[in-house]
C-alpha cells in the first residue's frame, strides 16, 4: 500500500487526500491530482499492458494523451471503458482498472509466443497467405486473427451515463493552456474579446506544471483570466477537430474524475465552438528513438519522467539512464537526480553541448558520442546497452530500471493541419511546423506547436498570437505583462534509429518496427501513405504521436531522400480518441428523434390504442377491445364498423397548407397535374402532384376557400417535402407569382367520420349547416360550428363510404371528438386506426404511399386521366419520355387470394408463367368479401384482369395463387360516397 | 351551450421544481397566446405598414426583430412575414382583426392553436439554451427585441428575447411542444428550474 | 516475380525477409498503348486486370494522378454485398460478389474477403414490406437473402437494442454471403495481378487533357507526356466530371462527401455488418478490431475529403440508439470519401458520346463492393465496344429515355430536394 | 461545418439550411421539350471550385438563397436572395 516511489514533497498532488484504487485486482493508494499512471508509478507498478501483435510486455511510456502502451480497461460492469490511457485518467477514490490484451495473466501471456514468429508475421504477411483453401478464411484463419487482434474488451452493456451537446460562440478560441495559451487568452481577454480557453488537462499550465519556479506566473495569470467576465476557462476540455469556417469541436469531461456523474449531470459534454479567431497553443509531443528493445517496460519518454517527478512527485525509477539527442531533455536527468534517483548514464550521440557540461558539472556520467543499442530485461528494464555512434558493435551495459529517451519534439500540428495550414520542415527542430500563411489571419499557432519552446519564448509568442487574434476579431490590441525566462535548446541531433539486432519499434502500440518499414519499401510501398497502410504504422490509438515521424525518417533513409520529402500521412480528426456517447449527445435512444403527437393523442391513449410510427408521428394503429382475438380481429372490427355503421379516425397528421394570393389558382395549376383554377369556392378536388421527372410525388384534396385562397392537403409523409417543393418553385421558377404559403398542419386537428351513418352523426354535431346530400354534396366544404366550436366540414372520402372530415382548431379537438363519439352512440360508432384505414382504402382501390413510392407514374397507377391536356405543370414534359410511357410498365391491379385462408403479403412478387412480372404493394383482409386481397403493380396488368397468377414470397417459402382483379373492387360506381 | 376553452398543448405537462435548487432557479411557464401569421402581398409594403400602424400601433419589425404595439407584439419570421401575438382572447378575434386590417395588403392565417409558446426566464437562461440552441445569445449579439428562428433538439423554434433578465419566449409547433419541453427540462434541470 | 504463399513467407522469413520485391513495377509511360485506363483505384486496376486476363489485351496503361488505391478504395467502409432491388442492379452486384468470392485465388493476393453477413434492420411495416420486395427480388434472381425476425437479429448481433425506445426493431433482411474485405488489399491485389500480366501501372501521372479527333478518342495528355491509344476507359471517381469536361461533355453527376469512422481496436464485439433502419448508421468490425462505421451524405457537393460535424453527430447518435453499449467506446479517426452521385443512385458502365471513350463512374456510395464487377464489365465494354448484358442498362442516356434505375424511388438528386 | 451568412438572419450553422442544387441552371420554358428539361434536371457542371448554389434557410427564415461556395475549400464568398444574381469568379 505504501507509495514507495512518491517524493515527500513537491508537485501538484495533494498528499493530504489519499485515494484508494485497484489495478488488476490489487489495491493501491494515490493522491488527488494523480493520474492513474502517476499513481501506478508511485506504487512501483511497471508492467501495465501487452502490445498489439507480439504481446510484448509494456510499461508507461508517456505522461499524456500520446500514450501508446498504458491502455487499460477502466471501471467495471456497464461502465467499463476499454483502451483508456492511464496517463490521462484522473485518479478518484475507488477507481478500478484492469490490464488488457493478454491471454493468461498480464505477467504470463501465452500469446507472447507471437514474438517468436516475428520473422514470418511482419508487415503485410497476411496479404500473402491464408488463401488456400478459400473456405478456410472465414472458418479458421480469420477468427484466429480477430481473437488475437483488438485491444480492450467492450462491456457489451448499455452505457448507464448520459451526455449532452452544447454550443458556444467566441471572438477568440485558445486551444491549450500552457504558457503560450495562457498568455494568448490573457492578451485577447485584455483586448476585450470574448475568449474561450480550452485545456484538455484537468490543470492549467501545461509544461509550467513541471516548473515550480514559474508557478507564480501561472497562478497570477489564471487569476487574471478568472477576473475577466468575458473569458471562459474550460479545463478537461479537449478540442478534437477543426472544421470549416472557425468551427471546432471539443469534448468536456464533466464527470470522468468522479466515481459516477451526480444527478442531472452528463458524463461528458460535446461542444461545438464557433470562433472568429483561433489561437492554437497545443504544445508538442516528444518522440521516441528507434533502437532494439526500445519498448521494454521502464523505457519512457524523458519529458514524461520529468513530469512524473516534478508534477506528480513520483520517481519513475531507482536507477535511470537518459538517452537524448538535445539539451532540453537533460532537465529530465536533473529532475530525477533531484528526486533521488541515481543517474547511471546520460547517453548522447553528440560530442558536446551546454547541457552536457552542466550535467558533468552536476556530477552526472555523460557518455558523449554514444547511443543505446539494446536493453536488458524481461517484464522490466534491468539494463541499458551503450554503443558508439556509427558502430554496429554492442557496447557495455549499465544497470538501470528506467531509461528516459528523447529524440526531439514534434509540434502538435494536428489542428493546424486539419484547418488547412500547410506544413513546413524545420531543419533545426527536425520536425514539421505549420506554415504561416497570410490568408489564415483568423488562425495562428503559438508556442511549442510551432516550434517555439521554453516558458519565456512561448509566453511571448502566445501573447503576440492572442493580441493578433483579438485584432482579427475586431478589437484593439492590448499588452500584458510577460515573464523573462531563458529557454533550453530543443534542437536535436538527427538520430532516428540505432540499428542493431532485435526489434526497434517505430510504432510501439501496433508493433511496427523499423524493419517493417524497410520491408514495405522493398515491396514498393514507399510512399508514406502506402507504407502506413501496409505496415499499420501510426494507425494505433495514438495515431503516431510518439513514433510517426520516426517511421517516416526510417522510410526516408530507405528511399535515400530527406524526411521533408517523405512527409507525414494526412492529419484527420480526432486529435485524440473521443467517447462515442459524447459525440452522440443527448438525442439518442428514446429521444433519437422527437415524437410528434396530434391533439388527440391523449384520447387515443385512453382508448388503449396500439401505436405505430408514421415518420416522426405516433398514430393509432388500432384499438384493441375485449373479445378481439388478435390485432387483425380489432382491425377488421373497426373496418366493419365503417362499412356497416360509422367510424371515426384521427387524420390530423395530413399536411395542410394555405395557398393565398392573386396568383394562387395559377400556381396550383402549375404544381398539380390537374386543374384547380376551375374549382368553385366551397368545393374540394382531388389533386395529383408530379415531380419534375414525371414520377408521382403526392396526392391530396385541395379546397377553394375563396377566390384567392386555397386549402391544400398533402400526405403525412410528404408534408415537409411538398412545402419545400412549392417554396422552391415560387422562388426559382416563378418569382413573378404573388402567392403566399402558410403551413397550418398544427393549427387544425382533423377527423374523418365515415360509414353509412356518417351523415346522421355529423348532423347531430354540426350547427348552422344543412348537411343533406342536396345541400352539401360530395366534395362540398363549409365553415360551421361543431358542438359549439369553430370547425370546417369537408365531404370527402378515402374509405369508399359516405364520409365527412371535420377540421377544428387543435385545442378543441378532444371536445369535438367526444361530441362525435357521443352523437355516434346510437349508430354504433367506433374509432378506427390507421390499419383499418389501410384496409378500407385497399378494398376501395385507392393508392397510398405504398403505391406512390417514387417509382410510379400516373399511368402506372391508373390516374392518367388526371393529367391535364393543356397547360404547363411540373413533370409534364419528362413524363412523356418513352421509358415512362412504355406500355409494358407494371400497372396497378387488384389481387385476391384464390384460397381465402391463404395470406398474401406486400413485398411478394407476381409470377406469370414463372416470370417475375410485378409485385404486391399493399395487402390486407377484406371485410366485405372475406379473404386476402391486395393491390399490386403488374406488367400488362389490365390485360391480365381475371387471370390467375402466383404471389411468390421465396423469403418465407410462400407461393400463393391469386386472381388479378380491377383495383376498384368495392363500389366501383362510387355510389356510396355520393349517397 | 357555451363554447369550451381550448386545451393547451402543454396542459398535461409536468409542473414543479426540478434539479438543483439554487437561490434563483430558472422559471418556465406556458402563457396562452393568440398567434396570427401575416404574409405581405407583393408590392404592398407601404400600405401594409400603414395598416399595421393604424390597427396595432406599431411598425412591422425589421428582420430579426420584434415590435410591440398597443395590445400585440409583432415578430419578424421570414421576408415579408410576421407573427402577431397577443395574450389569449376570444377565439379567432385577433385573426379577424388582422384580416380586417390587412385585406388587400397581406394574407392572414390563424396559428393560435398551431403554435405553442413557452416562457423561459432567469439568469442562467442562456446557459440552458446553449444545450441545444446554436445561436449566439450573448448580450453583444442578441437582446430584448431580437427574434430568430432556429432548430433546437431537431424542432423548429422561434425564439425572441423579451427582457434583460434574460427572458425568452420560445414558440414551437404545437404537435412538437411536448418533446421540446422535454428537451428544455433536460437543459434546465442541471441549473435548477421551476415549471409553473 | 514469385507468387505469394505461406511457403514463401517461411522461406523469406528464414533469410531475413530480404528477398521480397515490389508488389508491382513502377512503370514509366510508353508513347502508345492498346488501351489506357485512367485511374489507378480499384475500378481502374480491375479494368486493366480483366482486360488482360479475360480479353488478352495486355498492352494496357493504368495512369494514376497520385498513388494506387488512394481514392475511395482506401477511404470506404469495406462492405461487400449484392442486396439490391432492381434486377439490373442485383444481377450486376451478384456477378461482382461472385468475383469477390474467388478473388484471392485469381489475384494471388489475400484481400480478406470475409462473408460475415450483412443485415439491414427494419422498424415498421412499410420498411418490412420494402425489405420483402427487395429480398424476394434477390431470391428470384438466384441471390441469397433471408428475412429474419427479432430473435434472428438478436442471434446475429446480440448487442443491438431491439427495443430502442423510439423505433423498435422489427426484423432484418440478411444476406449471409455479404461481408467485408480489406480495402487497400483490393487495389494492391489488382495492381499486383495486372502488373504480373504485363499491364503498366503508372503512378504520379495526371491526365491534363483528352485527345479527341473527329469525335473519337486518340489518347490523353498527362503530366508525364502525351500517351496515345485508340481506346480510353475512365475510372476516376471524384474526377469524372472534370475529365468528361475535358472530353467536351457534361454528365449527370454531382460529387458529394460520405464520411466514415473507425473506433479504437476492440476484442470481437460485432460479428456481421448491421445497418440501422431508423437513421443513417451502419457498422462492422475489422479484423484489426476497430469498429468501422458510417452514415449518410454530408448534404452538399464537395471534393474536400473531410466531413462536417453535424453529419458525424447523427452517425454517432444513430449508433448509440441502435447499440447503447457503444457509449463508452471511442471514435479514433474520421475521414470522408468523394462520391460521384448520380440522379437515380445507380452507376454508369458504358460508352460515351466520344467514340473509343468508355467509363465506369457514378458509383455513389456503392463503389467498393462493385470493384471487381465494375472492372469486369468495363473491360468487356472496352474490349467488345459494346456493353455486356450485365451493364446494358447502366448508360448515360437512360435519363433521356426515362429508364431510370431508381432503387428507392428518391427521384433525381434527392439530396438536392 | 459551414456557416452561411443569411442576408436576413446573419451567419447560421449549415444544419439550418438545405442544399437544393446548382443555381445556374434555370427551368426551361414549358414548350422547351424533353432534351431541355433533361439537361436542366440531370446534367451538372459539378465544378471542382466555385459554384453558385441554391440553399434554403428552412431552419430559419425559409428563404431560398443563392450561395457562392467553393467545393474544395467550402469557403462561402457570397450570398444573395433568390432574385439577385451572383457571378462565379474566374478560376
Amino acid at each position: 500500500m505504501s507509495q514507495r516511489f512518491r517524493l515527500p514533497s513537491g508537485g501538484h498532488v495533494d498528499r493530504s487526500q489519499r485515494l484508494g484504487f485497484s489495478f488488476d485486482g490489487r489495491r493501491y493508494e494515490g493522491h488527488a491530482g494523480d493520474t492513474l499512471a502517476s499513481a501506478l508509478l508511485a506504487n512501483g507498478v511497471r508492467l501495465v499492458g501487452r502490445s498489439f501483435k507480439y504481446h510484448r510486455p509494456r510499461g508507461i511510456f508517456s505522461a499524456g494523451i500520446e500514450e501508446p502502451n498504458a491502455l487499460v480497461e477502466l471501471r467495471d460492469g456497464a461502465r467499463r471503458e476499454p483502451n483508456t490511457r492511464a496517463t490521462v485518467a484522473e485518479l478518484f477514490d475507488g477507481l478500478s482498472a484492469t490490464s488488457q490484451n493478454h491471454r493468461g495473466s498480464l505477467g504470463f501471456d501465452w500469446m507472447a509466443v507471437n514474438g517468436l514468429l516475428a520473422p514470418f508475421i511482419g508487415a503485410g504477411f497476411y496479404y500473402k497467405t491464408f488463401m488456400w483453401p478459400a473456405a478456410f478464411w472465414e472458418r479458421v484463419y480469420e477468427p484466429m486473427i480477430r481473437k488475437a487482434a483488438g485491444l480492450g474488451r467492450a462491456s457489451g452493456l448499455p452505457d448507464p451515463d448520459h451526455y449532452e451537446a452544447a454550443h458556444a460562440h467566441c471572438d477568440v478560441l485558445v486551444v491549450g493552456a500552457g504558457a503560450a495559451g495562457l498568455a494568448a487568452a490573457r492578451a485577447a481577454g485584455a483586448a476585450g474579446a470574448r475568449v474561450i480557453l480550452a485545456e484538455q488537462d484537468f490543470l492549467l499550465g501545461g509544461d509550467l506544471l513541471n516548473e515550480a519556479e514559474h508557478d507564480a506566473w501561472r497562478s497570477e495569470t489564471i487569476a487574471a483570466l478568472e477576473a475577466m467576465p468575458e473569458v471562459t476557462v474550460m479545463p478537461r476540455t479537449m478540442v478534437f477537430g477543426a472544421y470549416d469556417q472557425g468551427v471546432l469541436g471539443a469534448i468536456e469531461r464533466v464527470a470522468d474524475h468522479l466515481p459516477e456523474p451526480p444527478p442531472h449531470t452528463p458524463r461528458q459534454r460535446y461542444w461545438t465552438i464557433r470562433a472568429t479567431a483561433v489561437v492554437l497553443a497545443t504544445g508538442a509531443h516528444e518522440r521516441l528513438i528507434a533502437f532494439p528493445g526500445n519498448d521494454r517496460p521502464g523505457v519512457m519518454l524523458a519529458g514524461a519522467a520529468r513530469t512524473y517527478a516534478r508534477r506528480y512527485g513520483v520517481r519513475a525509477g531507482e536507477t535511470a539512464a537518459l538517452f537524448a539527442t538535445h539539451d532540453a531533455a537533460y532537465d529530465a536527468a536533473f529532475a530525477l537526480a533531484e528526486a533521488g534517483t541515481r543517474i547511471a548514464a546520460i547517453i548522447d550521440p553528440r560530442t558536446d553541448s551546454a547541457a552536457m557540461q552542466r550535467a558533468r558539472e552536476a556530477g552526472l556520467a555523460v557518455r558523449a558520442g554514444s547511443v543505446v543499442n539494446g536493453t536488458v530485461g524481461g517484464k522490466a528494464l534491468r539494463g541499458v546497452e551503450i554503443g558508439t555512434v556509427g558502430s554496429a558493435s554492442r557496447g557495455d551495459a549499465v544497470p538501470a530500471d528506467l531509461l528516459m529517451i528523447s529524440g526531439g519534439w514534434n509540434p502538435a500540428v494536428h489542428l493546424a493541419s486539419m484547418s488547412g495550414a500547410a506544413l513546413r520542415w524545420d531543419d533545426a527542430l527536425l520536425a514539421f511546423v505549420p506554415e504561416e500563411r497570410e490568408e489564415s489571419a483568423w488562425q495562428r499557432s503559438a508556442g511549442a506547436c510551432r516550434g517555439v519552446h521554453g516558458f519565456g519564448a512561448a509566453a511571448a509568442d502566445g501573447a503576440a498570437a492572442g493580441r493578433a487574434a483579438a485584432v482579427a476579431a475586431g478589437f484593439d490590441a492590448a499588452d500584458i505583462p510577460l515573464p523573462d525566462a531563458p529557454s533550453a535548446d530543443h534542437r536535436p541531433y538527427a538520430l532516428w534509429e540505432v540499428k542493431g539486432g532485435g526489434k526497434a519499434f517505430v510504432d510501439i502500440q501496433d508493433d511496427v518496427t523499423a524493419d517493417d518499414i524497410r520491408l514495405a519499401h522493398r515491396e514498393g510501398f514507399s510512399h508514406i501513405e502506402h507504407a502506413k497502410r501496409y505496415t499499420t504504422h501510426a494507425m494505433g490509438t495514438d495515431q503516431g504521436k510518439v513514433g510517426g515521424l520516426v517511421g517516416a525518417a526510417v522510410l526516408a533513409e530507405a528511399r535515400g531522400e530527406p524526411v521533408a520529402s517523405v512527409g507525414l500521412p494526412r492529419f484527420r480528426p480526432y486529435t485524440a480518441p473521443i467517447a462515442w456517447g459524447a459525440m452522440a449527445g443527448g438525442e439518442v435512444g428514446r429521444h433519437f428523434q422527437p415524437v410528434r403527437r396530434t391533439a388527440l393523442h391523449g384520447v387515443h391513449d385512453e382508448l388503449g390504442a396500439v401505436w405505430m410510427d408514421a415518420g416522426i408521428w405516433k398514430r393509432p394503429a388500432y384499438y384493441p377491445k375485449a373479445g378481439d382475438t388478435d390485432g387483425w380481429a380489432s382491425v377488421k372490427r373497426e373496418a366493419r364498423a365503417v362499412r356497416e355503421r360509422v367510424g371515426v379516425c384521427d387524420v390530423s397528421t395530413l399536411g395542410k397548407i394555405v395557398v393565398e394570393g392573386p396568383d394562387a389558382a395559377t400556381f396550383l395549376d402549375r404544381v398539380y397535374a390537374n386543374t384547380f383554377s376551375t374549382l368553385a369556392v366551397g368545393r374540394a378536388r382531388y389533386g395529383l402532384m408530379l415531380r419534375e421527372d414525371g414520377i408521382v410525388f403526392d396526392d391530396g384534396t385541395t379546397t377553394r376557400l375563396g377566390p384567392d385562397r386555397f386549402f391544400v392537403t398533402t400526405t403525412t409523409a410528404q408534408a415537409g417535402p411538398v412545402m419545400q417543393h412549392l417554396e422552391f418553385h415560387l422562388a426559382s421558377a416563378w418569382p413573378d407569382l404573388d402567392v403566399s404559403l402558410a403551413s397550418v398542419t398544427d393549427q387544425w386537428a382533423a377527423m374523418s367520420i365515415a360509414g353509412p351513418k356518417a351523415r346522421d352523426v355529423v348532423a347531430a354535431v354540426v350547427h348552422g349547416l344543412d348537411v343533406s346530400s342536396e345541400a352539401f354534396p360530395f366534395m362540398a366544404v363549409a365553415d360551421c360550428k361543431v358542438a359549439g366550436v369553430p370547425a370546417r366540414l369537408f365531404r370527402i372520402s378515402f374509405s369508399g363510404e359516405l364520409a365527412y372530415e371535420i377540421a377544428t382548431p387543435a385545442g378543441y379537438a378532444t371536445h369535438v371528438w367526444q361530441a362525435v363519439m357521443e352523437a355516434g352512440v346510437p349508430y354504433g360508432i367506433e374509432p378506427y386506426g390507421v390499419e383499418a384505414l389501410g384496409l378500407l382504402r385497399i378494398e376501395k382501390g385507392h393508392v397510398a404511399g405504398s403505391e406512390i413510392n417514387g417509382q410510379t407514374t400516373a399511368l402506372d397507377l391508373g390516374l392518367g386521366r388526371m393529367l391535364k391536356k393543356k397547360g404547363e405543370f411540373i413533370g409534364r414534359v419528362l413524363a412523356q419520355r418513352p421509358g415512362l410511357t412504355d406500355q409494358s410498365r407494371p400497372h396497378l391491379v387488384g389481387l385476391r387470394s384464390v384460397d381465402p385462408a391463404r395470406q398474401i403479403r406486400a413485398g411478394s412478387h407476381l409470377l406469370v408463367d414463372g416470370q417475375d412480372c410485378g409485385w404486391i404493394s399493399s395487402a390486407t383482409q377484406s371485410v366485405v368479401d372475406p379473404g386476402w386481397i391486395g393491390l399490386g403493380l403488374l406488367r400488362d396488368g389490365e390485360a391480365r384482369i381475371g387471370s390467375r397468377i402466383i404471389a411468390a414470397n421465396p423469403l418465407m417459402g410462400e407461393e400463393v395463387p391469386v386472381t388479378v382483379t380491377s383495383p376498384h373492387g368495392y363500389d366501383a360506381e362510387n355510389l356510396r360516397v355520393r349517397t | 351551450m357555451s363554447a369550451p376553452e381550448p386545451i393547451h398543448a402543454l396542459a398535461f405537462a409536468p409542473r414543479g421544481s426540478l434539479g438543483a435548487a439554487p437561490a434563483a432557479p430558472l422559471r418556465v411557464s406556458f402563457p396562452a397566446r393568440d398567434i396570427v401569421q401575416v404574409m405581405l402581398r407583393r408590392g404592398q409594403d407601404a400600405a401594409f405598414a400603414e395598416a399595421m400602424r393604424g390597427a396595432f400601433g406599431m411598425e412591422p419589425p425589421a428582420p430579426g426583430h420584434t415590435a410591440t404595439g398597443q395590445d400585440a407584439t409583432a415578430i419578424w419570421i421570414q421576408p415579408g412575414q410576421w407573427l402577431l401575438t397577443a395574450p389569449r382572447g376570444v377565439e379567432g378575434a385577433l385573426a379577424a382583426r388582422a384580416t380586417a386590417a390587412f385585406t388587400g395588403f397581406a394574407a392572414v392565417a390563424d396559428q393560435s392553436h398551431g403554435r405553442t409558446t413557452i416562457l423561459l426566464s432567469g439568469a442562467a437562461a442562456r446557459e440552458a439554451l446553449s444545450r441545444g440552441c446554436r445561436l449566439d445569445l450573448h448580450p453583444r449579439a442578441f437582446g430584448p427585441g431580437r427574434a430568430a428562428s432556429t432548430p433546437i433538439a431537431q424542432i423548429g423554434c422561434l425564439l425572441h428575447q423579451t427582457d434583460a433578465t434574460p427572458s425568452f419566449e420560445l414558440t414551437v409547433f404545437s404537435t412538437l411542444a411536448e418533446p421540446f419541453l422535454h428537451w428544455l427540462i433536460e437543459a434546465t434541470a442541471p441549473l435548477g428550474v421551476d415549471i409553473a | 516475380m514469385a507468387g505469394y504463399s505461406g511457403f514463401r513467407i517461411l522461406a523469406e522469413g528464414l533469410r531475413g525477409n530480404s528477398g521480397w520485391t515490389p508488389a508491382w513495377r513502377k512503370a514509366a509511360p510508353k508513347p502508345t498503348y492498346d488501351v489506357i485506363v485512367v485511374g489507378g483505384g480499384g475500378h481502374g486496376l480491375a479494368t486493366a486486370f480483366y482486360l488482360a486476363s479475360m480479353h488478352g489485351i495486355t498492352n494496357v496503361a493504368v495512369v494514376e494522378r497520385g498513388l494506387v488505391g488512394q481514392g475511395n478504395t482506401g477511404r470506404n467502409t469495406t462492405i461487400v454485398r449484392s442486396n439490391y432491388l432492381l434486377p439490373e442492379n442485383n444481377n450486376f452486384y451478384e456477378h461482382s460478389l461472385k468475383l469477390w468470392e474467388g478473388l484471392e485465388q485469381s489475384l494471388n493476393y489475400n484481400v480478406m474477403m470475409s462473408q460475415r453477413g450483412v443485415i439491414n434492420l427494419f422498424h415498421n411495416d412499410a420498411q418490412r414490406n420494402a425489405a420483402l420486395r427487395r429480398g424476394n427480388s434477390m431470391r428470384l434472381n438466384g441471390i441469397d437473402a433471408e428475412i429474419v425476425d427479432r430473435d434472428g437479429v438478436k442471434a446475429l448481433c446480440p448487442i443491438v437494442d431491439l427495443d430502442n425506445g423510439r423505433y423498435p426493431v422489427m426484423g432484418g433482411l440478411l444476406q449471409r454471403r455479404g461481408g467485408t474485405a480489406r480495402h487497400d488489399a483490393v487495389a494492391w491485389g489488382f495492381a499486383h495481378a495486372a502488373d504480373a500480366r504485363g499491364v503498366d501501372i503508372i503512378e504520379h501521372c495526371e491526365v491534363t487533357g483528352m485527345i479527341v479527333e473527329g469525335g473519337a478518342i486518340q489518347g490523353v495528355r498527362t503530366t508525364r507526356g502525351e500517351i496515345r491509344a485508340p481506346k480510353v476507359g475512365l475510372a476516376v471517381a471524384g474526377s469524372t466530371s472534370t475529365l468528361t469536361a475535358m472530353a467536351g461533355f457534361d454528365v449527370p453527376i454531382e460529387t458529394h462527401l460520405l464520411q466514415a469512422f473507425v473506433s479504437e481496436g476492440l476484442k470481437p464485439l460485432i460479428d456481421c455488418v448491421v445497418t440501422f433502419g431508423a437513421g443513417h448508421f451502419y457498422v462492422s468490425q475489422s479484423d484489426k478490431g476497430g469498429l468501422v462505421f458510417g452514415g449518410g451524405l454530408d448534404g452538399y457537393p464537395s471534393y474536400g475529403q473531410r466531413g462536417t460535424l453535424p453529419t458525424a453527430e447523427h452517425v454517432y447518435a444513430a449508433g448509440i440508439s441502435m447499440i447503447p453499449a457503444l457509449g463508452r467506446l471511442r471514435g479514433l479517426r474520421n475521414w470522408a470519401g468523394v462520391m460521384d452521385m448520380t440522379p437515380d443512385g445507380s452507376p454508369y458502365i458504358c460508352k460515351t458520346p466520344v467514340r473509343g471513350l468508355y467509363m465506369t463512374a457514378g458509383w455513389c456510395y456503392g463503389g467498393f463492393k462493385a470493384t471487381p464487377g465494375s472492372g469486369w464489365c468495363h473491360a468487356w465494354t472496352i474490349a467488345k465496344d459494346e456493353p455486356h448484358r450485365l451493364n446494358a442498362a447502366h448508360t448515360l442516356d437512360r435519363f433521356r429515355e426515362g429508364r431510370m434505375l431508381d432503387e428507392r424511388g428518391n427521384g433525381p438528386f434527392f439530396w438536392a430536394q | 461545418m459551414l456557416r452561411i451568412p443569411c442576408p436576413h438572419c446573419g451567419a447560421r450553422d449549415e444544419v439550418e439550411f438545405t442544399y437544393r442544387g446548382d443555381a445556374t441552371v434555370t427551368r426551361p420554358a414549358p414548350d422547351a421539350g424533353v432534351d431541355a428539361f433533361h439537361d436542366y434536371l440531370y446534367l451538372r457542371r459539378n465544378p471542382r471550385g466555385w459554384q453558385v448554389e441554391w440553399w434554403q434557410h428552412n431552419g430559419g427564415c425559409r428563404a431560398f438563397l443563392k450561395v457562392l461556395r467553393h467545393t474544395v475549400t467550402h469557403e462561402v464568398r457570397g450570398v444573395a436572395t433568390a432574385t439577385e444574381t451572383l457571378e462565379v469568379p474566374e478560376a
